[in-house]
């Protein structure tokens, strides 16, 4: 049984990575007060998928999506690789539309932790 | 073989772990910037060295840039304790939330296997994976598959993501009430 | 004869650089405030990778890759320390004063 | 001129990071060019060409002081670039069209010009991709820079706003 498990973990540890990497993602976006931090764990969910978009694409003993391969070669798919990269640089522009927001939040209330922020909100 | 991965997922997960714990700011920025390295070689592993590139670059490099750009223009407060309290709260919903995906693992092909759909096996023989690997070289003249992929068969996919682009900048600037960047 | 040579020198280099990286780990580790710091972990970055890549392009021989390696090496000998200058630099800037021995004489000047 | 003290505050000139950031910065374009332009080929292409072209410009900033690179680099030429950019992909697109074909179908080209695929998609990545990658990584890095002041208007804009809340 725990054999069985770990064998499952080893032959699939860039899911697994995948899985707890979204669960400290998410875990900044809940847990941490301040926003930038916030941002930070958004930035790292994403990166977690794209891990999960890349070792789909990988095989085993092959070699980068460079055609025309040579004969009998496995080469990785580029699909999700393309999918990712334009992922990347969209996820840039939006963290900086974020960091933005967060400039304009802290120039308008003067912190940048939300439970100061609920209470500076409340008492307006 | 599979051992320089494995080191590679340890070093990314703790690197993971101290972004989320650091209580001073600045240092979960430059622990964020080691984390994107690690995921940029593990991408290299992986045998994608075109998007290593663009998240060595953007990940380690663009991102940190912004965000440190971003605490000098407002605040980065004082730290007394290394570490932030764990909410618990939190680490439980969290655990649930990753627990239940776990229990998709046994049902996943395995990492690197021509098993998977996505290489035309079962009852998909042609699939947009094979087709590409196939038949990219000799469409579209260019070796590497990725950017034939990028800018011909999903050209009109990148002017999308590429009009995405232009639009963040100008959200930025309309945020930050800039007409001009002085 | 020259292979033997060979071998032992990309032994040899590598156990060094992996020597100079054990000594900054330690140091970033044990040293007082960030100049030593910082002055202990361009170490590694200079040295232990220097050394590591100088392996490298040793055991590659002659081939397309070595050229990409020497390149590297040439960049992380101009990187690496104006990094640590930079580090230092900004961290006088902000004020940060250099931890002063008083304990025993011995003590590192600023 | 108010912005200038706002931002130029952290910068000090440092003689090693110039000399340094003088020796390296020629490498670093070449090898964003070399990516763009030869992105078809090796692995690379314009979104990591257009990154590193604006890195460049990133580390001239943080070396020369960001207000004099601004000022060096002048406003229009970014504007330029990234309008350009979406203008060039999209006349790409355009004008596989207007030969008769689909929304970036380079077959078109080949049919009526009897150049290869492969040049319509070096159009789009280069003339289109990189520019606009290119120009909005400098311009993120400026505007981030620069940050919020609010000033005249805006302030009495935020009264404004603060008095519909109540």
């Amino acid at each position: 049984m725990i054999e069985s498990g770990l064998e499952i973990l080893a032959s699939r540890y860039a899911y697994a990575l995948m899985f707890v990497l979204m669960g400290i993602g998410l875990y900044m976006v809940i847990a941490n007060e301040n926003l930038v931090k916030k941002l930070i764990g958004v930035n790292l969910f994403q990166t977690a998928i794209f891990l999960f978009f890349i070792a789909v694409a990988y095989v085993e003993g092959g070699s980068a999506p460079i055609v025309p391969a040579e004969s009998g070669e496995a080469v990785a798919s580029p699909l999700p690789q393309v999918i990712v990269l334009t992922a990347i640089v969209v996820g840039i522009a939006l963290t900086a539309v974020g960091l933005a927001l967060v400039v304009r939040i802290y120039a308008e209330y003067g912190t940048l932790r939300e439970d100061t922020l609920r209470e500076v909100r409340a008492d307006e | 073989m599979s051992a320089i991965a494995y080191s590679l997922a340890v070093f990314v997960l703790l690197s993971a772990v101290a972004t989320a714990l650091f209580r001073d700011v600045l240092s979960a920025i430059v622990v964020f910037a080691a984390y994107s390295l690690g995921m940029a070689i593990l991408y290299t592993y992986l045998l994608a060295p075109d998007v290593a590139m663009t998240e060595a670059a953007i990940g380690a490099g663009v991102t940190t840039i912004l965000l440190l750009l971003t605490i000098a223009r407002t605040t980065r407060p004082s730290a007394e304790e290394v570490f932030e309290r764990v909410d618990v709260p939190a680490v439980v919903v969290v655990g649930a939330f990753v627990l239940v995906l776990a229990t998709l693992l046994p049902d996943m092909y395995a990492v690197g296997t021509q098993d998977a759909p996505i290489w035309g096996q079962g009852v998909l023989s042609e699939t947009p994976t094979v087709h590409y690997v196939q038949e990219a070289y000799a469409e579209t003249h260019a070796h590497n598959a990725v950017s034939a992929v990028l800018a011909s068969y999903r050209g009109f996919d990148t002017f999308g993501e590429a009009v995405v682009v232009f639009a963040a900048g100008i959200a930025v600037l309309l945020v930050l009430k800039r007409e001009v960047f002085a | 004869m020259i292979e033997t040579i060979r071998f032992w020198a990309i032994v040899a280099l590598v156990a060094f650089g992996l020597f100079f990286t054990f000594v900054s780990v330690v140091g970033v580790i044990r040293l007082p405030d960030v100049y030593a710091r910082s002055h202990t972990a361009s170490q590694t970055d200079t040295l232990g990778a220097g050394l590591t890549l100088a392996a490298v392009a040793l055991a590659l021989g002659w081939q397309h890759a070595t050229v990409y390696t020497v390149l590297l090496l040439f960049f992380v000998f101009i990187t690496n320390p104006t990094a640590a200058h930079a580090i230092a630099r900004s961290a006088a800037e902000s004020g940060i004063v250099p931890y002063e021995n008083t304990v025993d004489e011995e003590g590192e000047s600023p | 001129m108010s912005d200038a003290d706002s931002y130029g505050d952290t910068y000090t000139e440092s003689q090693v990071i110039m000399t340094a950031v003088k020796i390296i910065a020629p490498f670093t374009m070449t090898y964003g060019l070399f990516l763009t332009f030869h992105g078809t080929d090796t692995p690379g292409g314009s979104f990591q060409g257009g990154t590193i072209v604006g890195v460049t410009v990133l580390m001239l900033a943080f070396a020369f002081g960001i207000e004099s690179t601004r000022r060096w680099i002048r406003q229009s030429m970014i504007v330029g670039l990234v309008t350009g950019g979406v203008v060039i992909f999209a006349g790409t697109g355009v004008a596989t069209m207007a030969l008769g074909g689909g929304f970036l179908e380079y077959e078109a080209f080949v049919d009526r010009f009897g150049i290869s695929h492969y040049w319509g998609m070096e159009a789009v990545e280069v003339g289109g991709v990189a520019l606009i990658v290119s120009g909005i990584i400098v311009t993120l890095f400026f505007a981030t820079a620069a940050g919020f002041t609010p000033v005249g208007d805006d302030a009495d804009h935020h009264e404004m706003g603060v008095g519909n809340d109540d």
